[in-house]
């Protein structure tokens, strides 16, 4: 009796979260796909494919910051089309983790640029 | 257009001194094409040929081991200055290519 | 098949283009069974009749001790030795060892220098034919893999 | 009297404080150069136009063969050849380098106070062929690398000197910014060009040895035995670039161009001595 009630309150929760994904995307610090993908990857392909494309524009939007930075590391890109390959192939599970991989090093990039650019000048040979 | 041989000599009495660049691929036959992903066909020069005055001084046989665009170089007694160095190569092809010059 | 097809038409074309230049009236068979064998012994044999070489101190062979990059190696033969007929470099590693071999004539001095490929780290032997003998000698030649480079 | 010392002292604290904090780049070149005479003294300063050769003994014997018939010798020749050929309107690559009988090499990259821009050797062979109707070659082309093989060959034995005009600001600016890109680490590998080859240049990566930074580009373009071509310096740039796992720039970007900028800046007083042969 109870389990089942639990059930229902963490489907609850899950689906509110779904559905403010795009504002908690926004007003959160962390891009969400800076966190390893936590769903089940036998998800229906509708819901997976929903999730897929948010993270995938994030990681995307990340990546691009980093190379306005001129500071992209050199796969991210290559991870982000395979994650889309993946993706296309209904193998959500790997094609998450893919979009994770990027997101992490396009924001590492990111960090890497704006410490460098105070950083270097205690480097400079004098 | 450049030649696809280039000779230099160096006369120290009658020793000719000769060196050689050779603008070839040298292709092994095992390396693949980064583009396309297709084994490159072997492609390599088999013989090289020296003559002085039209008398064979060296003949140098080639396996695709020897380095692309090739060196060699020797030495040859009896030279002197005016003769005619002819230096010619073939490949595994049938591409070939010559070159004569004066020894100075 | 097909491959010892292929190389026997090749080989026949280099014939056809030998004949065909004027000037190269006696240059020799390109010796293509030796230049294909897969080890040492039979390149040998292929190309001399017999793998027994001598082996002397009277050849330098000037190779480095590491190669600075496997597909340029310099390789410098001279001898003391009398009477040679040929020069070869052999690399008992690369998948056909036979690297070179060239013809001396009388009145040509026994001193080649070339640049060949290395696939791994191998011994490079100096095989000298005099009109007495076969004689030897081999140096190592390190191949590794490299950093950065240039 | 006390007021004009405190003012004198004032206006010498100013310039120190001034010199110290702001290095210009002849500073900069002074502890460059100091840097790798405290670090290698028995190098003498003109070997590091060698690149790694001035550093790695063993490397240098089989550079020094290869240096006996060197495989860039085609690529002179091509050049050579290119050189002397007329653009429709009968002008040629000589009119547009002046005094290039004598090597221009030495004086590229070039900041150009009209334009406000840095101009690399290979940029200002474009710029003649447009200036004569003639398209653009693309960079890192064979043709490319040979006129500049030809033109750093002509110019052998010229001491590299750039010039970074102390009085405009975009001339500091742009080297200022190859100075900053020198310094940044970079890639998933979190290196600055500096890193290899300024604090451990002479050590090993793997099987090779860091070549030093002092010199770099007095050789380019190279003939690199590993492809069996020619490579200009901005491509050397780009294979550093993805060693340290970072995604490359565009050849001739403004981050390789001023980064270029910085670099030769660093070697004047070395002899040029391209093109080169590397492994």
């Amino acid at each position: 009796m109870s389990l089942s009630r639990n059930k229902f309150i963490v489907r609850f929760v899950f689906s509110a979260l779904m559905v403010m994904q795009p504002v908690l995307a926004v007003s959160s610090e962390e891009p969400e796909c800076l966190s390893p993908w936590s769903g089940s990857s036998d998800d229906s392909s509708e819901t997976s494919s929903q999730y897929f494309e948010q993270r995938f524009a994030e990681a995307e939007q990340l990546r691009q910051l980093a190379a306005k930075a001129g500071a992209e590391w050199l796969k991210t890109e290559e991870l982000l089309l395979n994650s889309k390959e993946q993706a296309g192939n209904g193998n959500w599970s790997t094609a998450f983790q893919l979009i994770h991989k990027a997101c992490k090093q396009a924001d590492s990039a990111l960090q890497q640029a704006e410490y460098e650019s105070k950083a270097w000048k205690h480097r400079v040979v004098d | 257009m450049a030649s696809a041989i280039k000779v230099k000599t160096k006369l120290s009495g009658d020793i000719a001194e000769v060196k050689s660049l050779m603008l070839h691929p040298m292709e092994t036959g095992s390396r693949k094409d980064p583009d396309s992903g297709n084994v490159i066909p072997v492609h390599h020069i088999t013989q090289l040929v020296f003559t002085n005055n039209g008398k064979q001084v060296m003949v140098a046989n080639f396996s695709t081991a020897v380095s692309k665009n090739p060196y060699f170089s020797f030495s040859f007694s009896g030279a002197k200055a005016g003769d005619r160095l002819h230096v010619s190569w073939v490949d595994n092809l049938g591409e070939k290519a010559e070159l004569e010059t004066q020894l100075k | 098949m097909q491959y010892t097809k292929r190389t026997l038409m090749k080989g026949c074309f280099a014939l056809l283009a030998v004949a065909a230049l004027p000037r190269v009236l006696l240059a020799a068979v390109w010796p293509e069974k030796a230049f294909n064998a897969t080890g040492m012994s039979a390149a040998l044999v292929d190309l001399f009749g017999t793998d027994v070489t001598t082996a002397t101190d009277q050849i330098t062979l000037k190779v480095p001790e590491i190669a600075e990059n496997g597909a340029v190696v310099p390789v410098s033969i001279k001898t003391t030795l009398e009477n040679v007929e040929s020069i070869s470099i052999l690399v008992e590693k690369n998948p056909r060892p036979m690297a070179a071999t060239f013809e001396i004539p009388k009145g040509t001095l026994a001193d080649i220098s070339s640049r060949i490929k290395m696939a791994e780290t191998s011994d490079v032997t100096a095989v000298i034919k005099t009109s007495d003998g076969i004689y030897s000698t081999a140096r190592q030649v390190k191949v590794t893999i490299g950093g950065c480079g240039g | 009297m006390i007021k004009a010392i405190i003012t004198g002292l004032i206006f010498l604290f100013t310039l120190v404080v001034y010199q110290t904090t702001f290095a210009g780049p002849p500073e900069d070149r002074r502890a460059f150069v100091a840097y790798y005479e405290s670090r290698f003294p028995d190098i003498p300063f003109a070997e590091y136009a060698n690149g790694i050769y001035a550093i790695d003994r063993d490397a240098r014997d089989q550079w020094l063969e290869i240096e006996e018939f060197p495989p860039y010798e085609f690529a002179i020749e091509q050049g050579a050849d290119l050189w002397q050929e007329k653009f429709p309107d009968g002008k040629g690559y000589s009119d547009c380098f002046k005094d290039s009988a004598n090597g221009v090499r030495q004086a590229y990259p070039k900041f150009d106070p009209q334009t406000g821009e840095v101009i690399t050797l290979e940029r200002a062979i474009n710029l003649c062929r447009n200036e004569h109707g003639q398209k653009n070659l693309e960079f890192g082309n064979e043709q490319m690398l040979a006129l500049s093989a030809f033109m750093a060959f002509e110019s052998r034995g010229n001491s590299i000197n750039i010039e970074v005009p102390g009085d405009d600001p975009r001339a500091l600016a742009a080297y200022e910014q190859g100075k900053q890109f020198y310094y940044s680490k970079r890639g998933q590998l979190n290196l600055s060009c500096a890193d290899c080859h300024v604090v451990s240049a002479g050590q090993y990566v793997r099987a090779d040895h860091l070549s030093a930074g002092l010199g770099h580009p007095t050789h380019f373009p190279v003939y690199r035995s590993k492809f069996g071509s020619m490579l200009s310096l901005h491509q050397r740039f780009e294979g550093c670039i993805r060693d340290v796992r970072a995604k490359p720039f565009e050849l001739q970007s403004k981050e390789y161009t001023t980064l270029e900028y910085f670099l030769t800046y660093m070697s004047n007083g070395l002899e040029v001595n391209g093109p080169g042969a590397r492994k």
